[in-house]
């Protein structure tokens, strides 16, 4: 089983005829996601690697009735493509673009409490239901099948973890990159929610990072809710106070919010572990199962 | 991306924001003679992108000519936490009875805009924050509709700011938020508003940094900037378009995406080194990407040893061994010890192709790090 | 019982110390109703007629409990005074104010999707429960307590229907007046249903004109959800097409939508007789009772 | 309020819709130097805010100088349904290939603006939504937010457009809908949007109706207002700032209140009478608007009685039997006899002070109406 995304999934991929876009299309497809439609203005009527394109996300989802986009736009139009996604009733959007000005997104935030679509990201490397399919950019073939959820906000961070975890045989149900932005749409408790109530998933892992007060959330929403044990990983422990760490969400605030301390203690103090490196997160997960 | 306080009162007083009589200065006399056209007292203010210059003594008040040479000289050339003054704002003194601060940000918590109305103008507000939060009003503003005339009123009301200067409060809250919208801001406040004792009001200081993802459409801002930087190194890495923070270590720190990066530099720690830098070489680099950020830590001379960790999911462990050994074999020697590790995409060509004459190959994370620690404790024994 | 309000309501009035703010607060007290503040900004501390002014309606509830505000606001501010109603925890802003342009309201009517604080009119003449409290601008004296329901689009039209059933001595649980303008908060299909659910209101009259469809779903409404019978009236039959019968929104567009034959038969439909003169719908309210 | 085509033209050009070359003319020989300058063929048409011009005979394209010289003659003072054409614009004559609708209004249903493309323009689009409403692409738009760019699209692209201009016609409707927005529009409608044999797209018709409650904040359109009105009597209602209607029976009617002026105007028909106007002296009426009222319906040559029917909220019926006194003793004979029903506040005040030798009383609507419509048989006969 899994969350979210498996090889039932129909993918509308928005941007598809861009350098990124097409790559990461025959990636997708290559790992046997069912891409179904391109949506790009204006390129309706051609097609991708046999993938037909679609000058609206609206006639995508109507020909092929897709139910996930997955975004390439660039930064300037992402937040309208990311709304064109909300309008459609699809499931499921996967924003992987990484730049978009914070107030787009504010605005992209809004018309989240309005719409049934769920956003994944932006600035996230994607969703992936190892042997299922995957909606973005993360490598494939590291992954493998298995019971153990993973939620990051970092990708490579992630491809770590899941390195660590396959050392020892253990593989994923699914991972999702929820994305380093300020704002996101999925965040750490969603996936969480969504974990837990997936039978397949016997652990956990989360990997946090410096910046805002997600982790802090997600800690008390396991206290309360959780059965299911998760294991955690806080990044940026030795970055300063002022300075952004390459996510744009990546920032210990000047007077003192968002720490790594913070977050750690409060993840602890709802008893779970924080490992101190990959290893131990792997440590963690192993003794749980 | 931060504007000077001069640029922001430009924006804020074509906005129509009250401002006091000003003019910029880049020598002693051009300050003086300003000083003198605007008349005493005036407020003599390094423009740097630096928190709190007027307890770091980059602020002085001068009462005559004289005053006003010798804090200009003061002040210009003075080093402030690392950067050095080049211009000072001359300002008219206001004579005020009251500071409030007025401003406006993002929650990211929220995923919205907050307007905040506080009378404990003048001081610290990220203090006041901590210490009395009920002394700052906040409105969550709806982005789709902007700030609600009423919310201005609102804060400024519940903040208790003086009814006979709340209308004009109000409307600079609401001018702020709009320029926020217009030029997306990332902040942007008035720390103090003063209030002068024939009840105008005025934005004695003026705070604008704006959304560095925004400032392709926002051209003019973009022309604003002011490339000086707190030192040499973080210059390079914005001309090479790399996500760099110096730091105070020892050991170089290259890698890809910020997760990872930021894990590595804790694990340095953790090990018992010191990370000289954080440097993410992003997604799907290619060799010359590569040598580039070779460049950046060889350049460092805090730097005594290397750690260069990638795993690749976009990014090739190739494309990244043939850009470290293009780079160290360009040197007749290798400044630094540089510890390799590659994991991914394509890491075993990668491995195959390094030159390991040139770098050390360590298979995981966590040897890697431990190494390139040993290397810096060896190298600056 | 009433529908709305009655004499625990707790009244604010936006606008108090204008005109016509003061002197339908001297009315509304004079008629019983429970007004405990109102609400003026750079007003604040003073009082009209004893009762207490803040600066915002904020203050004003926090203050004093209002639950429900009555808004005498000039038309380019009257916006503004709703959302600033709207945002507070009210349970009812009725906005007296005509003229308020038709892009403010269609951003009123975003926000009402969002609130639980129910907006009655603009344009409208308020809403009465006799003998307990009226908020608006209705004349007190010709009402009088009953078992009969109105709702209607116009002020002076519900006054002769009123006027029409008290020669006959049928009084009303509770008055409401919807309001002329194009796009407003209660509507008629909200007002059935209050009185659908409102025990003691045994037969209900609505006045419908010109304009829209409000009437048509209103039919609908009543043929699918309603036992209580209804009383129509549709006000209009001789309006010219294009032509704006004094309120904003009683208009037959040129292509021949809002008429009242659409209107009169879609009610006809639904079982609801609807008369030719005010008398008649007097003389069919009485035969429900 | 209406704007005249040119009007709206110059805006949407300012906005950067491109629309064909054309100018403004007041007389014949100034309209055929214009069509000199332009070049022919050049369309001339009727300035006047009637729908249906091109039918009237309001448009006429005319391909050399005599035909220009012609048909500005024709065009020029003619009276196109009740209204005198004092100018006509000469617009460069279109070679097009395609015409499109393209337009944003107020669904009042919905109570959001909705945007709307189709392919069949150049025709009503009022009979393409009755008869092919398909054939209409619509998209609602969240007046907090305005038009997305993709709802542009998809609405050109949902109305099959073709691919070639469907950037062009977006980019139309995004700017037609900010100008909506900015300009308080009722309604704002290009109907054509010509594609022309290169191509490209050009505004052959511009409508654009401003909201008349929105007036106060956009001073510059309530500048353009063009006062001319179907006839006298309208005109003279918006000098006294009355709702007014006017229509072709003989009883002329006055009341309070939109609903029961419409209700008074239904039992004038629903008693076999004819209603001559719609005249609602709206609430709290005092003396003076009374005796303006009676001035409007003794002006119509075509009332033969008047019926004046108050419900009295905050209007109060003593001031309105002052008024109407006032009103009628001016006169030596009463031009057409006058039937009153005062009911609610003050009225029995007002039945009292009523001069009974210049008017009829009757107590209820339904009576003061088929008393009026008796006297307006008798004073036809």
């Amino acid at each position: 089983m899994s969350i979210l995304v498996d090889d039932d999934t129909r993918v509308v991929v928005q941007g598809i005829t861009g350098g990124e876009g097409k790559f990461h299309t025959g990636q997708m497809e290559a790992y046997g996601t069912n891409v179904v439609a391109g949506a790009v203005p204006g390129k309706g009527g051609q097609e991708v690697d046999g993938i037909p394109v679609y000058d609206t996300v609206d006639e995508a989802v109507r020909e092929e009735n897709a139910d996930a986009s997955v975004i390439f736009v660039p930064p300037a139009f992402a937040a309208d493509a990311i709304f064109e996604a909300l309008d459609t009733d699809l499931d499921l959007a996967v924003a992987i673009t990484e730049g978009i000005p914070t107030q787009d997104m504010a605005k992209v935030n809004k018309r989240l409490s309005e719409t049934d679509t769920r956003l994944l990201g932006p600035n996230c490397p994607g969703i992936i239901t190892p042997g299922e399919a995957k909606l973005g950019i993360l490598p494939g073939n590291i992954f493998s099948d298995g019971n153990v959820g993973l939620v990051s906000r970092s990708g490579t961070l992630t491809y770590q973890v899941v390195d660590n975890l396959t050392a020892r045989g253990i593989g994923q149900t699914t991972a999702i990159g929820i994305g380093g932005d300020p704002i996101i749409g999925t965040d750490f408790v969603d996936a969480l929610s969504l974990f837990e109530e997936d039978d397949e998933t016997d652990a956990v892992v989360m990997c946090g990072e410096i910046g805002g007060e997600d982790e802090e959330e997600a800690a008390a929403f396991i206290d309360e809710n959780m059965d299911t044990p998760v294991a955690g990983f806080i990044a940026g422990r030795t970055a300063p106070p002022g300075k952004r760490m390459g996510h744009a969400g990546a920032i210990v605030s000047g007077s003192g919010t968002g720490t790594a301390e913070s977050k750690i203690s409060a993840l602890n103090d709802a008893g779970v572990p924080v490992g101190d490196t990959p290893e131990e997160v792997a440590d963690n997960i192993e003794s749980f199962l | 991306m931060k504007l000077h306080e001069y640029q922001a009162k430009d924006i804020f007083a074509d906005a129509g924001i009250p401002i006091p009589d000003s003019q910029l200065a880049a020598s002693v006399d051009e300050a003086v003679s300003a000083a003198e056209e605007i008349g005493y007292p005036v407020a003599i203010k390094a423009q740097v992108h630096v928190g709190g210059r007027g307890k770091a003594g980059g602020i002085k008040l001068a009462s005559d000519a004289d005053e006003a040479r010798e804090y200009a000289d003061d002040i210009l050339g003075m080093d402030l936490k690392g950067y050095t003054v080049d211009q000072v704002l001359v300002e008219a003194g206001v004579d005020f009875t009251n500071e409030l601060y007025v401003g406006v940000t993002m929650d990211r918590g929220e995923g919205k805009p907050v307007a905040m109305v506080s009378t404990e103008g003048g001081v610290n507000i990220e203090e006041v924050a901590e210490e009395n939060p009920d002394a700052i009003a906040r409105e969550h503003i709806d982005p789709a509709f902007g700030l609600h005339p009423y919310q201005a009123r609102k804060a400024v009301y519940n903040a208790g700011v003086d009814r006979s200067v709340a209308r004009g409060v109000s409307s600079i809250l609401t001018t702020l938020y709009d320029l926020y919208e217009e030029r997306d801001a990332s902040d942007i406040e008035i720390n103090p508003v003063m209030i002068t004792s024939d009840g105008d009001v005025v934005a004695a200081d003026a705070v604008m940094n704006i959304d560095d993802d925004a400032l392709f459409r926002q051209p003019e801002l973009a022309e604003m900037e002011d490339e000086t930087y707190e030192d040499d190194l973080e210059q390079k890495a914005g001309e090479y378009g790399f996500d760099y923070v110096r730091l105070d270590g020892n050991v170089g720190i290259i890698g890809n995406g910020a997760g990872l990066v930021m894990t590595t530099l804790d694990l340095v720690d953790y090990y018992g080194g010191k990370p000289a830098n954080f440097l993410d070489i992003g997604g799907g680099a290619k060799a010359e990407r590569v040598t580039n950020a070779l460049d950046m830590v060889f350049s460092d001379e805090n730097v005594d040893a290397v750690v260069f960790n990638i795993f690749g999911g976009i990014t090739r462990g190739d494309e990244v061994a043939k850009g470290i050994n293009e780079a160290l074999e360009s040197f007749d020697e290798i400044p630094k010890k540089v510890v390799v590790r590659l994991a991914g995409t394509n890491a075993e060509e990668g491995m195959e192709i390094l030159n390991t004459d040139l770098v050390e190959v360590e298979e995981t994370l966590e040897d890697a790090v431990q190494r390139a620690v040993e290397n810096a404790q060896e190298a600056s024994q």
